[in-house]
């Protein structure tokens, strides 16, 4: 952990490199770690990058780089552990590039990130996450904690605000002090919490989420409740949509709990009594 | 045209038309209403398809039935697809320089019963086609499928069949339309409407 | 931004609007009607643009009590929503356009049926089962999808409109103080206590 | 060029840079490209016009590169990038297999493919690529990529200018969305005859596909190439 302290407390001087160099000499030959240590972004020889991505990616621009959005995410803490549940479409635009994207990152066993924003950007710094929580668990024999790897991430991106990264992440787990939630984003805002939702299609996920959330729920009732959200968001939101994915964040690491077409779901639930008004 | 979302296509078949909606009505990317048809009835058998902004489908609706009416009741006959056509040409050019945000598709039989469709754009210029027209936010998407799927002469129910196959696909890659369809085939004895179980999100 | 919501049961509407009146960052007043009474059967609620709502909803108000005047009986909530529409839909391309979102909530005397009609500031008109104006909708329609059937009676009307009020008041950042609820049913339209 | 790396942004010498009005260093040479992956195959094609605005500037540039007997490599947008990046795959494939005496397999070429795109997250690379070929196991495979990297294993796939066109299609036809069938395989005669419709079809209605079809098939035997005319208008 000294070592990524070091590095990311004082990553502007060079000598904090050092710690880095010297784990890799250790090595014999070619080593990953120390190589891909550092990423490193071309960077296009304007005045102001960042206008310059602004520009090409904005939706006025003549030959627009469209970047993959649009999405629902949820998670929440219960009795049984954590519950996370996310649609599966991104778009470009209003057309739909893809109905089948996996928005549950696993970065290792025992930890889950989950995307919305930007996919390349969620993608990229989630797999760079997972590297370091490996280099972590090498180099100190145990796991890291919840904590620890959302405050990884959430300081990685944010070395890189207002250059135009788009993440809003959710990063859960189950560590020494049991199962641990997350929000982190591109803006640098990282939190605890017991229940989030994020994406455009949130705020209809957390209608149905808040109206059925009970922190004693059952295993059988969190996953639907979860479920249930998500479907009700793809269902209003344009831009979510495809198919709901769930996952058990439990004592043992997490655990897939299924993939459920929408198209099929929505015939399902309208067939089924809605239930009392509570 | 992306404000409310929605798509409109129609195909000839042999002596027959087909003219499928989706039934989508949202504000940006909120889904307000499943059950927004934008197909109308126009004479026994014509339709007009009015995908576009929402409140001038309605206003336009509305305008084309009272216009058709008078045209009635002057010549003392149904309107025939043609003329209907020009009709809403016409009505929309008026609006030049502040259209109405709709891009109208006719389709029809004529007192002959031989099929006839077109679309036009938002203001006015009239597309005559042989074989299908699309309109709406899904227009790419519907290019593709029914010039993949459509072939010439084709019956009643297997014209039915491919505007719904070329409707559904289509409206599955467009986040602004769909939450359902509605499919009128028109033939010289009979006009058929079903409505389509598609996906909801 | 005000919230609407309306909400049909087997045979009545529920509506409910914040009674909030803001100018600016301004907090002007608790208690404010947003509501018209059209005619015994049809209610209308407005927001949007102040002052638009209450000259748009007292303008057909009056053009409908002038019919029912006129012509001995009242017009269906079917009418009025399409009257509304038109006119809303004319003032939209006129040099100074209204610009007020609506909900019309009506019991039709004739069929013994409620009606709910939603209309936005462009003049769309639709026929739902529920439905809801302002940032509320985001949080509420879910809701609605999820809990709303058809054969509602009032009292679990009444209750969902409560799910939602509850909803928004933990969620949206704005305060959100006394909603107002109304109940259109074969009776008219009275106040409820939420 | 200047890398940077957390915390430092900035080189440590001013650079000077030309008064510039407007860098538009991007164009779209338009064309369409699909990917079909079949039980123990993958057919990569491609249309191989190229064209700028509503002129072409050749009829024949391929926009599939084979990059091993397991992998080709399908690319659409700005070509000038495609290039670069079709040259930046072969170059770290020849040293990857100097290093480790073997070829890189379908997917550790996906995953670099990936991070070589998100290398330039800040001044992308105007390409859409979708990558074909054989996994370990000997199944076809697809991986498609956005701009900046993010990517997917999927079963088909269109990208490009009739992407829009064809891809509703292929959901139809390829995983059978709103049909009553159930999903089956099909053999590579049927993926190759869906993927000749799916272009001449697209030819007939955008202008930035035509003249040839190029089909990449990719089998356990290696990789044999297809060539077929499209409309020249």
């Amino acid at each position: 952990m000294d070592t990524l302290v070091s590095k990311y407390a004082n990553s502007s001087s060079a000598a904090s490199f050092d710690n880095e160099e010297h784990i890799g000499d250790s090595l014999t030959g070619w080593d990953a770690a120390n190589q891909f240590a550092i990423p490193a972004f071309d960077i296009p020889m304007v005045g102001n990058p960042v206008d310059f991505l602004r520009a090409h990616t904005d939706a006025s621009a003549e030959n627009r780089i469209r970047i993959q959005h649009g999405t629902t995410t949820l998670a929440f803490k219960f009795q049984g552990g954590i519950v996370v549940a996310v649609d599966s479409r991104a778009s470009g635009g209003s057309y739909i590039a893809s109905q089948t994207v996996k928005k549950v990152i696993e970065i290792n066993p025992y930890l889950l990130g989950t995307m919305a924003g930007g996919a390349a950007d969620c993608q990229y710094w989630e797999r760079e996450l997972g590297r370091r929580c490996r280099l972590y668990e090498l180099r100190n024999k145990e796991r890291i904690s919840v904590a620890a790897a959302s405050k990884i991430l959430s300081n990685m991106v944010y070395d890189y605000k207002g250059m135009g990264l788009s993440m809003g992440t959710m990063i859960t787990g189950w560590d020494k002090t049991g199962p641990q939630l997350f929000y982190v984003d591109s803006d640098g805002t990282r939190m605890r919490g017991e229940r989030f939702s994020v994406g455009s299609g949130s705020t209809f996920a957390y209608g149905v989420l808040d109206s059925g959330y009970d922190y004693n729920l059952s295993i059988p009732d969190a996953l639907e409740l979860g479920r249930r959200a998500i479907y009700h968001a793809t269902h209003r939101d344009a831009y979510s949509g495809g198919s709901v994915n769930v996952f058990h964040v439990k004592q043992t690491g997490w655990e897939f709990k299924g993939n459920f077409d929408v198209g099929e779901l929505h015939w399902e639930y309208q067939a089924q009594p809605k239930g009392p008004i509570v | 045209m992306e404000y409310n979302g929605g798509a409109v296509v129609a195909m000839v078949g042999k002596n027959c038309v087909a003219i499928a909606c989706d039934k989508r009505l949202g504000v940006q990317a909120m889904t307000i209403s499943t059950e927004f048809k934008k197909t109308f009835q126009v004479t026994p058998k014509t339709y007009i398809g009015l995908p576009g902004l929402a409140t001038d489908v309605q206003t336009l609706a509305e305008k084309f039935r009272f216009k058709v009416n008078m045209y009635k009741l002057k010549e003392e006959r149904e309107i025939e697809p043609r003329t209907l056509a020009h009709l809403v040409s016409s009505t929309l050019y008026e609006r030049r320089f502040g259209p109405w945000f709709v891009e109208p598709v006719v389709a029809g039989l004529d007192k002959e019963n031989r099929p006839f469709i077109c679309s036009t754009d938002l203001i006015g210029c009239i597309n005559f086609a042989k074989d299908f027209v699309v309109s709406g936010t899904t227009s790419n998407q519907l290019y593709g499928m029914c010039e993949s799927l459509w072939e010439p002469d084709l019956e009643p129910e297997e014209l039915f069949e491919t505007i719904s196959q070329s409707l559904m696909n289509a409206v599955d890659r467009d986040c602004l339309s769909g939450w359902g369809a509605e499919v009128t085939v028109i033939t010289p004895d009979k006009v058929i409407t079903r409505t389509l179980r598609s996906r909801q999100d | 931004m005000d919230t609407l919501f309306g909400i049909t049961g087997k045979d009545f509407v529920i509506t409910a609007y914040d009674s909030k009146a803001v100018a600016s960052i301004t907090l002007m007043k608790i208690g404010e009607d947003k509501s018209r009474e059209l005619n015994p059967h049809t209610l209308m609620l407005f927001s949007g643009e102040p002052g638009d709502g209450v000259h748009f909803s007292e303008y057909i108000e009056r053009n409908i009590k002038l019919y029912g005047i006129r012509n001995g009986f009242e017009l269906s909530p079917r009418a009025v929503s399409s009257f509304a529409r038109r006119e809303l839909a004319d003032s939209l391309r006129s040099r100074k356009p209204y610009s007020v979102n609506l909900l019309i909530a009506g019991y039709d005397v004739k069929t013994n049926k409620p009606a709910l009609y939603w209309l936005d500031h462009l003049a769309s008109l639709a026929d739902v089962p529920f439905a809801a104006h302002g940032y509320g909708a985001y949080y509420c329609l879910s809701l609605l999808d999820r809990y709303h059937r058809e054969d509602i009676s009032e009292e679990e009307g009444i209750k969902l409109m409560q799910k939602c009020i509850a909803e928004l008041r933990s969620r949206m950042i704005l305060n959100m103080p006394d909603f107002v609820a109304k109940i259109v049913n074969k009776d008219g339209i009275r106040l409820v206590q939420l | 060029m200047f890398s940077t790396y957390p915390g430092q942004v900035v080189v440590d010498h001013p650079v000077s840079v030309p008064i510039e009005h407007r860098f538009d260093p991007y164009v779209d040479n338009g064309g369409t490209l699909l990917s079909i992956a079949g039980d123990t195959f993958c057919v990569v094609a491609a249309d191989t016009r190229q064209s700028e605005g509503y002129s072409i500037n050749s009829r024949y540039v391929p926009k599939s590169v084979k990059l091993s007997d397991k992998t080709v490599i399908s690319m659409g947008g700005c070509y000038a990038d495609c290039l670069t990046l079709t040259k930046k795959i072969q170059q770290s494939m020849e040293w990857y297999h100097h290093a480790h005496g073997k070829t890189m397999s379908t997917a550790a070429v996906a995953q670099m493919l990936s991070i070589m795109l998100y290398q330039k997250r800040f001044f992308p690379f105007y390409s859409w690529c979708i990558l074909g070929g054989l996994d370990e196991e000997g199944k076809g495979a697809v991986y498609t990529y956005d701009p900046v990297g993010s990517y997917e294993r999927e079963s088909c796939r269109c990208a490009g200018s009739a992407s829009s066109l064809i891809q509703p299609f292929l959901d139809n036809q390829i995983n059978f969305k709103n049909q009553e069938t159930q999903k089956k395989n099909l053999t590579l005669e049927q993926v190759v005859r869906i993927t000749k419709d799916s272009f001449t079809s697209a030819t007939e209605r955008d202008i930035y596909t035509g003249d040839y079809l190029e089909i990449f098939v990719i089998t356990s035997k290696g990789v044999d190439v297809q060539r077929m005319d499209l409309k020249k208008d």
